[in-house]
Order: C-alpha cells, then structure tokens, then sequence
C-alpha cells in the first residue's frame, strides 16, 4: 500500500496504541479475550461498523457529515427484505412482483444509494449544512421504515440471504470478506485516484479546490451517494445476520460510526485522515464493547467506562500526533 | 490581441468593483495591472479566469467572445492564473498541490504517482526551489507556497498568464528567478498580465501598464514612456508626498532588550531554529529585521510574543524587567503588539466587520455600565479609519470584503488601540500600495516620535531603508549583522543575509 | 426591524380563543414508543376497536420520553379530544400527565403498564410483568432442575418494564443457591444489540445452560447467537411477551418459553370503556390485571403472537 | 436591543418567512392551532429547547458543538431530585444529609456548570475534538444517571418544586418566564460583552483571536461550563415538570437543539449567527411538533413530513440570506 512513502499519514495511526493498551488490559483481566473465536467474534460484529465508518470517512474528509446512515442501513435492510419475502403487490391491477435475492439486494443497495445522493443534492444545491441536511433524513428515512414495515419486522428471509450475515467462507466470516472488500476499495480510492484527491482537497480547502477547477458539487455528490449505499451494505449485514429487518434498526449508529472516525484521527474539519485509521477506530470500539461484556461490566457502570476510555483513546492519539 | 476585455462592470453588494473597465493583452508581451488597494485589479483578474461568473462587458480571446462558467473552461481556453491569496490546501504535499485538478492517471485510471513526481521535480528544479515535493505545504513558509502557486500556473500549457502579486511573500533571488522565467514565457509567445505594488519590479519587467482606479480604467500605454511618477500620480490622482524622515535624537533610554534567545528544532537533527539572538531596543527607536526567506524572523517574532513557549531559551526584559510570556495575551499585558505576516490566517476575523476587528483587542475599555459601549467603539473605529485612510464602505462593512491592503490597515489599526510599547510588525507593507504605504512609514514614523518602539521584519530593502533607524540582519537563525542604517548599504546587507 | 417585530405581535395577538368547535367525537391514543412492535401492535388494535365504535382517532408516540408524553397530553387537552387510551412511559413521571387531563375533565384509560396514582386514571388494564416473571421463573427453576448457569439480559436499563421484569424473576429464582447468573447485561430490548451482546458472553461463559430475556427481541436475537455458536439446543431461552417469530420458536423447540402478554385484549377493552365513559357509565374497577400466561411447548397450540388462538 | 443597528445579523432571521409560512399553513389547517391555549403549550414545550439551544449558540459559534446537553439534564435533573428527596446518605457515619429546595436546585445547576466544564478542560487541555468530548460525555453521563438513580424515577418531590415546570407567574408559564431570562441574559451577553465579541472572534478565527491577546481556552471553558449548566436548568424544569427524574430523560435532545441553533442561521463553522435566530429556530421546531399533532399526521408520517419541513425551512432560510 505504499505507506511507507505517505509517512506523513502514518502518525494517524497512533491510535494503534490506544488499541494495544486496550488489548492488555482487558486480556490480563480475561483470558477468553485472545482467542481466535473471540477474534472473529469482534471482527464479525465490527463490520457493519466499518462499512458505515468508511462511507464516513469519505464524507467527512470532505468537511460534511452524515447522520442519516442509522436511518438508511433500516430503510434499506427492510427494503430488501420485504421484497425478498413479499415483492411489490400492486393491488389495482391485482399484480404482485416478486423478486430474486440478486434483485432484492440491488435494489436495497441502490436506495440506499438515491437517499445519499437526496443528501448530497440537497447539501450541494441548496447550501444546506451537512449536519442538518442529513438529520433530516435520519428523521424521514426512520419514517419511511415505519411506513415500509408498518412498525413490525420482517423475518424469516432465507438461508441464502443469510449467508451474508451469518455464512463463512474460505475460513472467514462473510461479513468479514464484505468489509475488507470495501475497506481496500476504499483505500484505493482514497490513495490512488482523483477523486480521493478531490476529497482531500475540499476538506482542506473547499476554495482552492474550487479555484483549481475541481467540480465540488460532483464530489460531494459521489461522496454522500457512497456513503448511502455503504449503509445500505450495512443493512443488509444486520438483516441478513438476524435473519430479520428490525424496524429500528441502526438507531444511534451515526455516533459509532463517527467515533471510529475521529478515534482513527480524521479531523471532522476536513482534509486530513484515513481510511485505515477509521479501521483501527472501529476496531478499538468493537474492542471495548466486547471486553466490557467479557469483563461483565455492570450495564450502569459500562456507559462510564466507554465514555472515558474513548476519552483516553484520543487523547493517547492526540498526544502522539507529532505534527499539528 | 490575444485577450481583450471591453467594458467590463461587476457590483458587489453595495459595491461597484470595476465600471465599463477594458483591457488588453498581448502575446509576447508583460502587461502591468497598476492600481491602489481596493482599485480592482484582483476583481478584473478573477472576472478573465471564470471565478466570477456574473458581470457585465465582454472577453474576447483571440478575437472571438468567450464567456466562462468555471476556472476550469478558463483554463481549458488557455487562461492560467497566480491569484494574490495562496490557495493551497495544507495537508496535501506540494506534488498534489500543484497537480489539483489536473492529476495524471495511467491505464487504470489510477493516479501515476511517479510521474507526477518527476514533473513536480522538474518544476520546482525551474523554481530553484529546493524542498522535498512530498512536503505537505502546510510546513512550507508563505514564500515558498507563493512560489508553488507560480508552479501551478506553469504546469498549464497556457496562452495567457495571469499573476497577482505574485512577488508580495518573496525576495530578491526568488523574484530573479521568477523573472527568468517571465522572459522566457514572453519568448514562447504568451501574454502575460502582471499585478504587483513593487514599482520598481514593473519598470524592470513589464512592456505596456494599464491603470486602475476606483475601478474605472484610467490609462494604457507603453512602460518605456512613464516614469515611477507618472504612473504613482495616474494611480493616486494627485501628487503623492513623500515624508522625509525625522531624525532621531539621541538621548535614547532602553526599551526592550532580547537575551540570548533560542529556538531548539524539533527534530534534533536539525539545526536550531533561532540562536543566541540577542539586541537592544530604544523608545522611539524603528530597528529593521532584513533576511532572505525562512532566515528565522518571523520565529524570532513568535519567540518573543509567546506563540513557541515551550522550546524558547533565553530572556526578554521590558525596560528592565523580565517578562514571562507564555501566550499572546501575556505579551499583549505587557505592551507588545504583532502584526503578523500572514493576515488571512493570523490577522483578520473575516465574518467581523471592520469595526469589531479594530476594537478586538481593546474591549474592555470600551464598555459603560458594565456592556459594550456602541458610540465608543464606533469613535475608536472611525478615528483610526480615518487616520489610517481605511477604504470600507462603512466600518459594519465585514472586513473579508475589504481589499488587502486595507485589512492590513484594519490589523494595524487594532494594534495601535491597544497603545503598545513595542510594536512588531512581520511585513507590514506586504501587498499595500505604494500610497498606503507611504502613509503607513509616515504613520511608523509618527509612532516612534511619540516614543513606541518598532521592531520591523521587511524583505524589502528599499522598505528597510525607508524606515528603520537600524537594521539587524539574521540568517539562518543567527544574527549575522548589525548596523545603524547610516552604515549599511544595500551590499552589505545582502552580504550578511547570504552570510 | 420594525416590520418583524410587528409581525411578530401579529403572531400573538392572532391567539384569540376561538369556541371550541363541536366536531366529531375523538380519542386519542397515546402510547411510550413506536419504536418496538409490541407497541405497534397495541396502538393499532386500540386505533382499530375505538374505530370501531365510531370515533375518530390518533396516535401519538411519546418515543419513551415523559416530556414528550407531557407535550402530547396538552396537545391533545387542546385539541379537543373525548378520552385518551394511554400506555405510559413510567409509572410515576406519567401520573402529573394522567392529572392534567382528569383536571380537564378527559378520562384516561391505562394499557399495558400503569400510572402510580390510585385515582389519577379512570381505569387502568394492565399487564401483570411481575407476576407473569414469577410464573417463567417458576418454569425456569423446574427446566434447569434448580442448578446451572444462566445468563440475563436487560432491557434498557431506565425502563421500569426492565426491572418489573428481572425483580419478578430474581424474587424467585435467586432463593435457589445452585442457580448462577453468571453475566448481566443490558441490550436495549433490541434484537441486534442482544446478538452480539451473547456472542461476546458466549466467550467468557461458554458454559452456559439458560437465558433469561426481558422481551422476545432480544430471546430472539441471544437465540440467533447461540445458534451461530452450535450451543441452541444446550441452552434454554427465555423470553416475555409472545411476539410471532417467538411463538413460531417455541413451537420449534428453539425457545423454551416466553410470559404471553395480550395486548389486543387490553386495548380493546380501554377502548370499549371509554366508549362506556362517554356514553355515561362512571363506575370502573380502578385496576384490572391482565395475567401474562406462560407459554411452553406444551400449551402453544392455544396461543398465537400476541394472544389467545 | 439596538437591533437596527446591527443590520448585519437581520438577515438571519429571515427563518422568521419560514416560521410564519409554517404557521399560517397549520391555521388553515386546523382551528385548534391559533388559540391561546395552544401558544401557551407551545410556548412551555419549547422552553426547555430553548435553554439548551441557547447554551449550544454559544458553543457552535465558538466552532464547537456539544453532543453531551441531554445526558448532562438527565444527569442533573435526577441529582436535585435524589438530593431532594432522599437526601445524601453516608452509611458508614451513619449520616443523612437533607438539602434544601434552594440547596438541591444550585446544586443541580452547578453540577452541570462542571460537567460543562469537563468538556472544556479536556477540549482545549488534551486538544480533543469538541464532537468527541463531548460524545465521550454523553455516554458518562447517561451511566452516571444510571447509576445515581439504579435506573429508577425519582418521583414526587413536592408542589413547591413541580412550579419551576408547572407554575404560572403573572399570567405566564413559569418556564416560559425562565426560558426569557435566558434569552435575554445570552442576548446581552452575545452582543454586548467583551466575552460575546471573543465567542465570535474565536469562531471566526481562532488563530487570529488568539493572537489579538484574547484566552482562548478560558473563553472556551467559560462556554461549555454555561452550555451545561443550562443543559441542567433544562433539567430541572423537565423534572419539574413531570414531578419525577426519568433516568433516560434528554436521549436526542442534543439534536433538536443542533436543529434549531442550525435552522436559526448559526453557521456549525463557527463565528456567524445569533440568539434570536436560535429562538425562531426552536419555535420553528415546536410549532411543527405541535402542528403534526393538532393535523392528525399519523405518526409514521409525521417523521417524514418533520424532516421535509425542517430541510425546507433550512433551504428558504438559505435563500433568503443576501450575503454568502
Ligand atoms: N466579495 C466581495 N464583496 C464585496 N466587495 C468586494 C468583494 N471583493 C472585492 N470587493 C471590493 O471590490 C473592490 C476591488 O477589490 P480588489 O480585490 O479587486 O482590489 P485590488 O485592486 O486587487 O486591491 P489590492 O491591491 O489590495 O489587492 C474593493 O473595494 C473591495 O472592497
Ligand atoms: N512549520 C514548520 N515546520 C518546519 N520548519 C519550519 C516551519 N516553520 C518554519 N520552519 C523553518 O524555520 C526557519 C525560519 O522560518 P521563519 O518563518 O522564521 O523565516 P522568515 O525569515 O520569517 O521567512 P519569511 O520571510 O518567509 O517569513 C526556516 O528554516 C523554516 O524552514
Ligand atoms: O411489554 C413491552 C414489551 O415487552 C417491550 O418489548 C418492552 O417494553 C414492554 O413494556
Ligand atoms: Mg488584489
Ligand atoms: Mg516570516
């Protein structure tokens, strides 16, 4: 991946010592800690963390944020699979139709897809803040789950489908392989095109970028459409896994998404982090949330503890950031 | 013609910048763009390269009307632009600075690293810039960033080259550079349109001017057949003043004396960032600080003003006493007062007006029963508004939509509230007009009668001659000269800059 | 300036009283969220039955907020609606609500979860958790043969369905010394959360032999994980409330009970009182317990989700 | 207030278009909505909004934001009432110290002037992002009350308290007279002291700010320390209220507030915006609460209309800014 030449965003990955303090605390208190099925355990659970946790990055190096992935990943998680289980009945002309699993699944990625570039419509053409253009889609996409679900859930969806939350493959839980697929595609992005480029520089300065010709609105529009359909991915991880679509699903998962985005020091400011980053964030997150039920942390006591050692987390980071 | 503008009118809210201004480039010709602060020189330039979009008049570009939607069509049409404010983004290194917007990508559309390198190289090899081109800019000092934006501009195969004060943050070797390779573009045909307050620069450079005042064009001709005042008094509509300088008496009582003051480098590999710097400063007294870029001066300043507590060794006493200044509100207590060098970044608050940007500093004196005093910070607003001639359509005007040259007034204008003991000024005349400037040595002057002590960072010496009493000369990071002014001589100067 | 500032006093003098209107007759139906379906459910069959009887309704969602519950009440005084079918948040920051509406001479009828007021409400048809706890304890006990390991998993931890729960529970099953809860953790009644929530128990206690759920979501969800671990048929899951893919797993063998509550039946019976109230009946029991039933493998076939076959 | 003059800052109240669009909208609607009955409910609603969003002015036009105001008035809400009823027990001296009205209420208050200040300490002393300061704080925060009330209300706690919620003074709800103290202590405060024109000047430019001698970080601590002792005054009023402290009263409060600092013309960037905005923008936000209601939207509905609503009055706001 060529890091050893970006030297200058290796710095970022002090959060690396946050996570190995983590992991020698709790495995001096729980010997159950490391061990390969707790391993794939974390992994397993963080990858629906890191698939959002991307989208975010990207939509936060360009300075915006996106608080409306909570909502989609339901949205879409049920979208699929209501489809999947009842297809679209149009009771007029007395047609029901149906879908495959291949069908059911684009079509959930691609709403969820449409609801981010909604997002980045609205922030890029009406000059809506980030932060209110997508609360306001976590507000209406919750809504329309509602409608969609008419509140309860869709269950019983299929083996096949849920191979995607719940399969292994080649050793390795398929959730994983999604997440590892979208953080290298990711980091390719980021690292290897333009339009990585482009989202660095408008994090750093959306004027000069614009000066330079960069086509803003095209970017953020790329940018918030990705992250819509990476929630969406989510969704269908979280449904797929309960082999059920919970009408409230994703609710609060905005703030762990963001969290492993600033832990894996990307400035909220824009222009500075990376994606590798946000994956040692999400990681340190998921890390924490098991060891303090390895640990049978007291569920009052938990909120505490979580909240401090985020806390700690970046202030290790911060710290150590040499520069800056 | 290769590019000729007619009638172009463009308002800001409030404001006409330019009224039904024309102008013309031609190939192979340097065109200067003269005008005061504020006359609208950057507006026309921004209006020919597609940032403003929304104007009135027309661009011909090799005769035919062109009209943009964006600096990308400009660019495309063969227009290449150095504006006057950098317009880097910081935490890209300088290679993907100057590739923004126009990366190369190989077979894979992915982004051919190697080359883009090679060709940054190349670039900044012509600059006779020697830094690393993976260096994120942000580590880079404003002259070396103004230098990065002449590579951009270059790296475009353009036709018509547009540069805004691209001399402001840089110096004698650089601008030589620079100007080598101004020559040659006008060899290779390309028109060139040239915006600097530098005068002497422009009689050395360009080969027709074209004045600018109050955003009406006022005049074009040939360069070869003005002088400096000719083209000072077309600037100004009337004649300028010159002030001779006072001359100082000599019963001078101590002010501020630097002892010993260091700077460790981080990195200890590297040379210290200052050293051993020690000197004395008088009441009433205007030392120059002269140096070629990143000599260590504006450290020096940052050191003495609390901005780098930690790694500072070394003493400061005001009037015989030590002072401890761990941060710029210490200084400020103790009747320091900087006018940094980099008003965008350090000086203004651009969503303040005008007004609230002088009275910054001074708030407390401003209040009555116990809130803010609105009649006294519209006195003290408009006193130094006047004093200062700051041009501003009122002082609630934001003060981001001011020219430069009169932020820089305003900034200057919060200090002097504050009636310091010593004043550190890090450019001060940096993009200000030949008027403005005037007015601002006068003012320099008048500060030091009145018994203020000036320490005075310029990488002008004409600047350093202008003003200063005496003239310290630092390079890297040590004090290699120290003369009263009647002493130095441009030669000697530079000789202790390079030293 | 002036103009908004008289737009402004435009604005407020525009609040005239104006007659209340004699519209048609209205009850609200306010519930503590909307965010679980158990609620839905209850909201929609009291929507259903006052419908039914020829009222207009509408329902409010207090997304377990006491505030919003407040906001809503007033709301409704307001807006002139006959009788309010409530489930209220929490028991005692609900009662100033339910008083506020009595002082305006609108009847409440409580669902589900009651109001710590012995007046305050007209009626109030409620669903017994602590009891209905004791009788899945007692089943509980009986399973486990009075010795093993066993798992609790919360709901959310401010809710005081929550603690009826896990008190209920706890009043019997901790009088058996052999019984060992070996981790208590919370998963916000959430499904998902309850998944990963046992994963990671699952790793410190692989040697389990019960969960004890304080809904069917989160039954479902510590299911889903003991099933990906291999350990679903060691382990015995426990649920309340008798959602459908619960009742459909314990037919399967997959859930070893859940405490029945019957929603529909509570919110029909609000509805059709307060039908009796407007029409001019007074005398209400204060209180009618709703019994939750235990639902095993050996009774399913009467019940289906969320009732009595 | 000197308002004329300060023509600069009218033209963020151009929501004010958006708040009487929405209103008259809602009148044609429904007779119930223009009655003085149903302002004065509005009116006390927002009230607690209000307290809040004043607090999260000061901090988003400082550039910061605080995540924590919900958790900190659950927090203290709960601390007064426990303080209140039960006292403060010390077992081991076998001691019971009984606090006072007064007593319990400063001690409320002050609780969340720390909390407040917390966020500020490790804001500007470790560098940590205010986003993540405060989300770290959220989460302490909400275990504390948990752990402070075992999960449990603390109910009943007198007439004399329950005024500060239900009280009328003068022909006027007791927290609509405290959410006007507030306003006009932050307007004064804003636009007539040394310290508001800093809050402005570090938001417009920290580094220039600092620069011109102001402290940033005493600035900055005095800032969140207000935003959370508001965020407690919030509380005790939602106490008041309901005469009980729900351990999970506030969860995604920080977002209403958000909403209306944003839907009132404050720029998240820092530096621009105003209280009266933020207090058009919770009016905004109450009457569209309010409106839902009286309209009969069902609630699934009223989720999707609330977001459209919001995005709308954020979009004609925008519009109608001449400047920018
Ligand atoms: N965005 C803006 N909004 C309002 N007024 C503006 C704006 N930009 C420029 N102006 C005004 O237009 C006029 C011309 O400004 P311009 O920047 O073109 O001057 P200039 O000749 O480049 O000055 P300088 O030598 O200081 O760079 C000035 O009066 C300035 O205040
Ligand atoms: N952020 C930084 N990181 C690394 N080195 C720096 C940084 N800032 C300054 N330097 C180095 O410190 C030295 C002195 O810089 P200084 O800004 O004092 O120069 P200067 O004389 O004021 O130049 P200029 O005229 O460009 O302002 C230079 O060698 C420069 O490269
Ligand atoms: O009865 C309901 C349901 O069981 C829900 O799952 C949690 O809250 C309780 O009040
Ligand atoms: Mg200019
Ligand atoms: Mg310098």
């Amino acid at each position: 991946m060529n890091l050893i030449i970006q030297k200058e965003k290796l710095y970022k990955l002090q959060s690396l010592i946050a996570l190995f303090v983590l992991c020698i605390i709790i495995s001096i208190l729980s010997d159950k800690f490391l061990t390969v099925a707790n391993g794939w355990n974390v992994l397993r659970q963080i990858s629906v963390n890191i698939c959002i946790s991307v989208g975010m990055t990207l939509v936060v190096l360009t300075a915006g944020i996106d608080l409306s992935v909570g909502s989609i990943l339901a949205l879409c998680g049920a979208i699929t699979a209501g489809l999947l289980k009842n297809g679209i009945e149009i009771p007029s002309q007395n047609i029901l139709i149906s879908f495959t699993l291949l069908g059911a699944i684009i079509v959930g990625l691609f709403f969820g897809g449409i609801l981010g570039f909604f997002n980045g419509w609205v922030i890029t053409k009406f000059k809506v803040p980030p932060f209110v253009a997508t609360l306001a889609m976590l507000t209406m996409a919750r809504g329309l789950t509602m409608l969609w679900t008419k509140g309860f859930p869709i269950s019983n969806l299929g083996a096949k489908f849920d191979y995607i939350g719940t399969g292994w493959f080649l050793g390795v839980p398929v959730p994983v392989w999604l997440s590892i697929f979208v953080i290298i595609i990711a980091l390719i992005l980021t690292t290897k095109t333009p339009l990585g480029r482009y989202i660095y520089a408008i994090g750093g300065n959306e004027n000069a970028a614009r000066l330079s010709g960069i086509k803003i609105y095209k970017i953020k529009l790329i940018v918030y459409t990705l992250a819509g359909g990476l929630a969406a991915l989510g969704g269908l991880m979280v449904t797929a896994r309960l082999d059920s679509a919970q009408p409230n699903a994703g609710t609060g998962y905005e703030l762990d998404a963001i969290a492993a985005v600033v832990i894996g020091g990307t400035s909220l400011s824009g222009g500075r982090g990376s994606i590798l980053g946000t994956v040692l964030g999400a990681i340190i997150i998921g890390v924490l949330n098991n060891g303090l039920v390895l640990l049978n942390v007291s569920p009052f006591w938990q909120q505490v503890v979580k909240g401090m050692v985020i806390l700690l987390a970046v202030i290790i980071d911060r710290a150590n950031a040499k520069n800056d | 013609m290769t590019l000729s503008a007619k009638n172009i009118t463009k308002r800001f809210s409030g404001v006409t910048a330019l009224d039904a201004v024309c102008i013309d480039l031609q190939a192979g010709k340097v065109n200067a763009i003269i005008g005061e602060n504020g006359a609208g020189k950057s507006t026309l330039m921004k209006i020919l390269s597609g940032v403003y979009t929304d104007y009135e008049g027309t661009i011909y570009l090799h005769d035919k009307p062109v009209k943009f939607t964006n600096t990308k069509e400009a660019e495309n049409a063969g227009i290449a632009i150095i504006h006057q404010e950098l317009n880097m983004i910081p935490y890209l290194s300088v290679v993907e600075n100057i590739f923004l917007g126009r990366e190369v990508i190989n077979a894979f559309g992915l982004l051919d690293k190697a080359f883009m390198l090679k060709k940054a190289q190349t670039l900044l090899q012509k600059l006779c810039l020697n830094i690393d081109p993976n260096t994120p800019v942000r580590n880079l000092k404003v002259g070396q960033q103004q230098l990065i934006e002449i590579a951009k501009a270059l790296l475009v195969d353009a036709k018509v080259i547009i540069m805004d004060e691209p001399t402001s943050a840089i110096t004698g070797a650089e601008v030589d550079v620079l100007f080598k390779i101004i020559d040659s573009l006008k060899a290779e045909g390309k028109a060139i349109a040239y915006i600097s307050h530098k005068l002497d620069e422009l009689f050395k450079i360009a080969d027709t001017y074209t004045v600018l005042r109050d955003g009406k064009s006022i005049e074009s001709g040939e360069m070869s057949a003005v002088t400096r005042d000719n083209i000072v008094s077309k600037m100004v509509g009337r004649e300028l003043v010159i002030i001779p300088k006072k001359k100082q008496d000599n019963n001078r009582t101590e002010l501020l004396r630097v002892n010993h003051l260091g700077i460790k480098h981080e990195s200890f590999k590297k040379n210290d960032l200052l050293n051993d710097i020690s000197f004395v400063l008088h009441k009433g007294e205007i030392l120059g600080i002269f140096g070629l870029m990143g000599a260590g001066r504006t450290e020096l300043f940052e050191a003495i003003f609390g901005l780098a507590p930690r790694k500072v060794s070394g003493e400061v006493l005001m009037e015989g006493q030590r002072l401890h200044i761990h941060s710029p509100s210490d200084a400020v207590k103790a009747g320091l007062a900087l006018v940094s060098e980099d008003r965008k970044k350090d000086g203004i608050v651009p969503e303040l007006s005008v007004k609230q940007n002088i009275c910054i500093t001074t708030l407390p004196d401003l209040l009555s029963n116990g809130v803010l005093d609105n009649k006294k910070e519209n006195n003290l607003a408009d006193k130094y508004i006047q004093e200062l001639r700051i041009k501003t359509s009122s002082s609630d005007q934001l003060i981001k939509n001011l020219s430069g040259g009169n932020q820089q007034k305003a900034i200057l204008a919060k200090w002097l509230a504050t009636k310091p003991k010593v004043l550190l000024l890090d450019e001060p005349t940096r993009g200000i007009d030949v008027n403005a400037k005037a007015e601002i040595y006068k003012l320099i002057n008048q500060l030091a009668e009145s018994g203020l002590g000036i320490i005075m960072i310029s990488s002008e010496l004409p600047e350093i001659f202008a003003v200063s009493d005496r003239v310290i000369v630092l390079s890297d990071g040590k004090v290699t000269g120290d003369y009263a002014i009647n002493d130095a001589s441009e030669e000697i100067l530079l000789k202790a800059a390079i030293a | 300036m002036k103009n908004y500032i008289f737009l402004l006093l435009l604005f407020l003098l525009g609040c005239q009283e104006k007659n209340p209107s004699q519209g048609p007759k209205k009850m609200a139906i306010v519930v503590s969220t909307l965010n679980n379906p158990w609620f839905v459910f209850l909201a929609e069959n009291a929507a259903a039955k006052a419908k039914e009887l020829g009222y207009e309704t509408k329902i409010f969602d207090s997304q377990n907020n006491t505030a919003l519950e407040s906001d809503h009440f007033e709301n409704a005084i307001v807006s002139g609606y006959q009788a309010i079918l409530f489930n209220p948040t929490d028991a005692d920051g609900s009662v100033v609500n339910v008083q506020k509406a009595k002082d305006a001479g609108i009847p409440v009828f409580c669902m589900d979860r009651e109001v710590n007021s012995p007046d305050a409400a007209t009626s109030q048809i409620l669903s017994d958790s602590f009891s209905g706890s004791v009788a899945i304890a007692k089943f509980f006990v009986q399973q486990l043969h009075k010795k093993g390991n066993y798992v609790e998993l919360l709901g959310l931890v401010g809710d005081n369905n929550t603690w009826a729960r896990s008190k209920g529970f706890h009043s019997l099953v901790d009088n058996y010394p052999d019984l060992k809860m070996v981790a208590q953790q919370s998963a916000d009644f959430d499904r998902n959360k309850a998944m990963e929530v046992m994963e990671s128990i699952l790793q410190a206690q692989p040697n389990i032999d019960a969960v004890f759920c304080g809904n069917d979501a989160m039954a479902m969800g510590a299911y889903q994980a003991l099933a990906g671990a291999g350990k679903a048929n060691k382990v015995k899951v426990f649920g309340f409330d008798g959602a459908d893919d619960v009742v459909a797993a314990i037919k399967d063998g997959k859930v070893a009970a859940t405490g029945m509550q019957f929603p529909k039946v509570m919110a029909q019976m609000a509805a059709v009182y307060a039908d009796e109230y407007l029409k001019g009946k007074r005398d209400f029991p204060a209180k009618i317990p709703v019994a939750v039933e235990l639902v095993t493998k050996d009774n399913i076939s009467h019940y289906t989700a969320f009732g009595k076959k």
